[in-house]
């Protein structure tokens, strides 16, 4: 119950055209992945679970998708009347028609909401990583430690990028002692999850700072300089378990694949920590006579009377007799005829593959099918 | 709060459901599982829904706490309004005493004040024994349409089976004229389905009237629909030509999970402009494993898939283990068939554990039952139309 | 019941520059009325009350504080799974950055939401004019008529104006014969209430051939012009209860005043159609010892001790002893310090008027205090 | 569903409060009315909420159809949850027969199957008797600092008015040595608040004995405090020093209503940190009209005054007429005070009609009481302390 002093604030702004045609109109927040799911259920999810009961979702652009998605927090438990799940697309006023200039134009645009929250702390996060955690360990070891902010890192390789993300130094004392943001060869192991904990009027203190100097990025102009400047404790706090950056096809691709995994699988969607997600009452997966399925997970809805391996079928799938799937990723209620034969495809929503079609990609660049597309 | 409302429903959910054995015995009928996702009551509810009525009294008496907490807010069903909503309605205490519920009229009787509230125009009385898709708003514009006093709907059953159903005789404008219970000659063959609208300032009267007789044994069914009819009240039946199952018996429960195996169909769940709703379990999508076989089968979220399924319904988070089958059975949540386990012609229960190289049930003969969370050791044979408690 | 296949769509991007610093902030749907309602209440609750399920509402610009108003929904029991409240501020994709051009363009920018809705009717509404209908008769009527378009209309004088609004000739039949558009005198004494009823399939007709055709407004482009060229039948229904326009500051002023008559309060809230609002859960008002106050009303959370004469006080107004209010619209948490004097004034929300200020306004012209001042 | 909870409260609100006289023929005393806007139960929920616990069931036994619709889906207090929100908890039937409660503890136990389904390590026992503001919350993390079974929530009062309470007699460190109920000579004047914090496996066990005992009153004051400590477990006083009142009787209800008027308030309900949430009877604000008078009270939404109204507290849709006056009264929603009417130290229930010209309540004595939708004729005279029905 002590998070319920934690307020969430997720910001789905970031660049997003890595992933192509996936996110041309969608944020990589609403991104769908692991047959049910969108990339932001893992973090409201986990935020929930810890305790927190406000959640801000900072929208920046395509958020159509995500306010729908999202919708009133009832599936999260967030519809309440003082707390609850906030929405903050960019201001459009007489004045101004336009979106916000980088993160921390758009914490300094809802100073109001951050005001208004009668929470004493924040809880900052980013939204390309997927992972399913419990904040309670981090809030207590950052009110233990007494640091003035505490970011989540890993040292999980899989998770640096050459020119891509911020890496820290830590000292034997947990305290943060470089920052590298976007290095060509990354120097140091530790790579930032991107969640950031401190109390609210020190955030409100440093955007304000931030803003008043021209500065537009929360990482490298306030936690990478002002921090640093004004002489700050930041702690590091080590996440340990699986983690996914979404930051290319390639990598979103490698997700859904490796969640087939139970291992994988297992560990993301836990008993103790359970992911939420919009419900569509859809009925169970029907297996159909012809059905031979393997190694592969399968969404309510779908219908089942061809061949797959090694996929992942969303809601409302529809794989007809004499098709066969191998390492795909379908997303919601596409359509694969008869006799098409799809090896290392992504198919965004409501894609619908002919009969006999034939698309067979590489096994490093699967071939992406565009929403509504017909082939 | 005092918002009037044109028709509101009630819902006798109070039935132990003896017939079911031991599947109820934690739990009141209606919260029985169906169909790999939903619960027998998910049916009336949405229908309710989907009919536009939003204010729904669920009587309960017997065992509610699972029922209860699976209705909860209402949120599945869209029913968590500021007015109007589902409501759970026990038996309470009023002035110095309480009184159980004496019967399927009784229950409504003792709820009058509740059903006061929103001051409806027409009631209608649901049960939940049944699994079929109705629009009650279609049966309101009847009733008004036909200015009855009470609508009751029926559904044409073959006239061998006529004699096992409550029977409404009509004449050519569909008025009831007689209704005989299990006839053993049967002069029609239109059942009722316990579906009843009634204009309440009528219901209320025939209520009032039969809680002061102290020979009444406070049934709609025995005593207010016949006492209506000896008044020559206007009772009209109302037509429903669509599926129609009684989940009351074991093998009629079996028997309604095995038609959704059926091509087509033959109750349409797929139709989104009247969706069944229900509580989600909210785990992740199945998963079937290298080496599995799964054909002409029903599965849900958070089900694992190792052995073999053919030909029935796995309800969330069931487990099926390398080597083990399930064939022609219905698996209800959490369920585990473990190594090399042969489940045939069987409903295992919520929770239950069929351990390595089990037989239940058999190829023919009736089917085998496993209570809820029953740990059957490895090796143990459980035969056809046998039931296991522990 | 029947009402359950029709769905609400409030167009909320009225031009409302006549309402000066009170719209600076905020659309005209947000404005603040009669001590604890938004304008969009009345519409939105009527349109509930007549048993509609799904309401979308269209945002154009300012819409932060409606969004913060309508919330999820809940308070007027729209926060269900697949109807419900849907807010619609524009798109922002990576292309457009921009906002509707005209309630056509908003119109045909939700395209998605009109066809994935249910329901085969639609109410279009616009959100200047505060009156609570219950629009099961003009339902019955449209169906009844078998016109292709139903527009509701009234005869009050008091909502003709110079130069503005929407009147309509309607023969014996019912039917409209002619419209004028801001015509300099209005010829015709039925005046526009802009609700407009028919089938969504139609709907959805017109404004793609609107579009088509390089038009943005629904009123001139697609009811006068494209429906008197293709010979549709229109009807009219007369609304005949109490109803306002908010068009001026003057105009808001009025309607503040009146509503605390209670002929009128009473004709526009009425038990059988309540009007629903967010709550704030405010203790009741608190009247002190030396609190005076007549022929007003006085929403919770106020504390009076001053002298109070023919005013509206909103939710958690303070008027100090000593101090003397008369014909003033006092919004939420606005602050009357001891000895002050007022008349004729509309403060806006968190407005302080400091110990023995002094603010007499002309009777036709209230001077409008903006929100936060203090003065 | 099954999601595990840190902590969940119990709240009992099954008594009848017949010290409430006429005030609870027809509700349970928790939905009583109270301040303006609230009801009793309002303040424990909101509680609740303000400390993070979002699982509440409200044990019901008599007249719960008020408290029923009243607390509907728990959204006025955010507890209209997926996860958790609260629950009305009536007795049911097991097996063959029903059980009412037979007393505070049997209720708990009845209803352990309930609580375990969130699997909670600590389970809060609260009751709907007190208007009071409490931190649950600080008063869990001080039963885990002091690793105790249970933890018992006291209040100091003055020392003449111990003998009506439960003492808590405490050593130095705070730890419950001795529990003496309604003591003439008390050793101490720190009283049970009837809020307890229970570890949930040592609640369990005690319950378990208590329901084996057949000479139990079932009773957490009567048996299971005395039980536990008579074995020596960890009892500790978490003392609380807020304002705390029982609205037990008329008079104290009364009371408890006229201490808001005092400024400062003695309990602070401007605090936007702690809000006391209830639910919203949506109307327009309220009127005063020409040539009335309103002064030193509490007045809410959908009221109307023509006359005059002095240290009084009025609810939702009350209407005072030309000519009437209202002095040191609690007038509850709804309720009508006719021209000319007289209403002085009296409590008039909702609904009820002060007929023109009547005279309720005296300047001094006991407070009169008009009981709900009670009717009063023109010119009637109701004396204090007098309590009409009808």
């Amino acid at each position: 119950m002590a998070m319920k002093n934690v307020m969430g604030i997720i910001y789905t702004g970031e660049k997003d055209s890595f992933l192509r045609e996936l996110t041309l109109a969608r944020a990589i927040a609403a991104m769908p992945v692991a047959g049910r799911y969108r990339v932001i259920d893992f973090l409201v999810s986990g935020l929930v679970n810890s305790g927190v009961k406000n959640v801000g979702v900072i929208m920046q652009k395509n958020y159509h998708s995500l306010m729908d998605h999202l919708g009133s927090g009832k599936e999260w438990d967030l519809h309440g009347k003082n707390d609850g799940l906030y929405i903050l697309p960019p201001f459009l006023t007489r004045e101004n028609v336009g979106v916000y200039n980088g993160s921390l134009d758009a914490l300094h645009s809802n100073f109001g909401y951050l005001r208004r929250s009668r929470q004493e702390y924040v809880l900052l996060c980013n939204s390309t990583i997927v992972f399913n955690a419990n904040f309670e360990e981090m809030f207590e070891a950052h009110n233990r430690s007494g640091v003035d902010v505490t970011i989540m890192y890993t040292r999980n390789p899989d998770m640096r990028r050459p020119e891509y993300g911020t890496y820290f130094e830590i000292g034997a004392d947990g305290l943060i002692t470089d920052v590298e943001i976007d290095p060509t060869r990354p120097r140091y192991e530790n790579t930032c999850m991107e969640v950031f904990l401190l109390r609210k009027d020190l955030l409100m203190d440093l955007v304000d700072r931030g803003a008043a100097h021209g500065y537009h990025d929360m990482q490298r102009d306030v936690f990478q300089r002002l921090i640093r400047d004004a002489g700050m404790r930041v702690g590091g706090y080590e996440y340990k378990d699986v983690c996914y950056r979404m930051d290319s096809v390639q990598s979103y691709f490698k997700f859904n694949l490796d969640v087939i995994d139970p291992k994988i699988r297992h560990a993301l969607f836990r008993e103790d920590n359970p992911v939420y997600t919009k419900v569509r009452d859809e009925l169970p997966a029907r297996y159909l006579e012809n059905a031979k399925v393997v190694h592969s997970i399968v969404a309510d809805g779908c219908i089942v009377d061809g061949t797959v391996e090694n996929c992942v079928l969303f809601r409302g799938v529809k794989i007809a007799s004499g098709a066969k799937v191998k390492n795909c990723v379908i997303m919601q209620d596409s359509q694969i005829e008869e006799g098409v034969q799809l090896e290392n495809c992504i198919l965004d929503k409501q894609a619908i593959i002919k009969r006999d079609g034939r698309l067979i990609g590489p096994n490093a660049y699967p071939i992406v099918i565009s929403k509504d597309m017909t082939i | 709060m005092s918002r009037k409302k044109q028709c509101i429903a009630m819902l006798l959910a109070g039935g132990q459901g003896s017939r079911l054995g031991i599947l109820t015995a934690n739990m009141a009928k209606p919260a029985i599982p169906y169909g790999g996702k939903y619960r027998i009551i998910d049916f009336p509810l949405s229908n309710c829904t989907n009919s536009g009525i939003d204010v729904v009294g669920v009587l309960t008496q017997y065992q509610p706490l699972e029922l209860n907490a699976y209705i909860g807010s209402g949120s599945p069903w869209d029913l968590d309004l500021a007015h109007g909503g589902v409501y759970v309605l026990p038996p309470y205490v009023k002035g110095k005493q309480g009184e159980w519920y004496t019967g399927t009229a009784n229950a409504i009787y003792q709820n009058i004040a509740f059903i006061e509230q929103f001051n409806p125009d027409y009631v209608l009385i649901l049960s939940g024994d049944h699994i079929y898709k109705m629009d009650y708003n279609a049966m309101l514009r009847y009733h008004i349409d036909k200015e009855a006093d009470v609508t009751i709907a029926v559904r044409e059953v073959p006239w061998e089976e006529a004699p096992r159903f409550g029977i409404m005789n009509t004449d050519a404008n569909n008025v009831i004229v007689e209704f005989e219970e299990k006839p053993q000659k049967p002069k029609n063959n239109k059942a009722s389905m316990g579906v009843y609208m009634f204009t309440w300032d009528k219901l209320r009267k025939y209520l009032a009237e039969d809680a002061g007789d102290p020979k009444s044994s406070n049934d709609f069914g025995k005593n207010i629909i016949p006492n209506m009819l000896g008044d020559r009240q206007k009772l009209f039946a109302f037509d429903f030509d669509g599926y129609w199952k009684d989940v009351g018996t074991v093998e009629s429960l079996w028997e309604a999970n095995m038609d959704l195996l059926n091509m087509p169909m033959p109750i349409d769940l797929y139709d989104k402009k009247w969706r069944i709703y229900g509580r989600n379990p909210g785990v992740a999508p199945h998963y079937v494993a290298e080496g599995a076989v799964v054909r002409s089968s029903l599965i849900t979220e958070g089900c694992e898939v190792y052995g073999r399924v053919e030909h029935s319904v796995l309800f969330a988070g069931v487990q099926v283990m390398q080597g083990a089958s399930v064939v022609d059975s219905v698996v209800m949540p959490n369920a585990v068939i473990e190594r090399g386990a042969q489940v045939c012609r069987a409903i295992v229960a919520e929770g239950a554990v069929i351990g390595a190289g089990s037989r239940v049930g058999e190829e023919t003969g009736n089917i085998a039952v496993i209570g809820q969370n029953v740990k059957l050791a490895a090796g143990s044979a459980v035969l056809a139309g046998e039931q296991r408690d522990q």
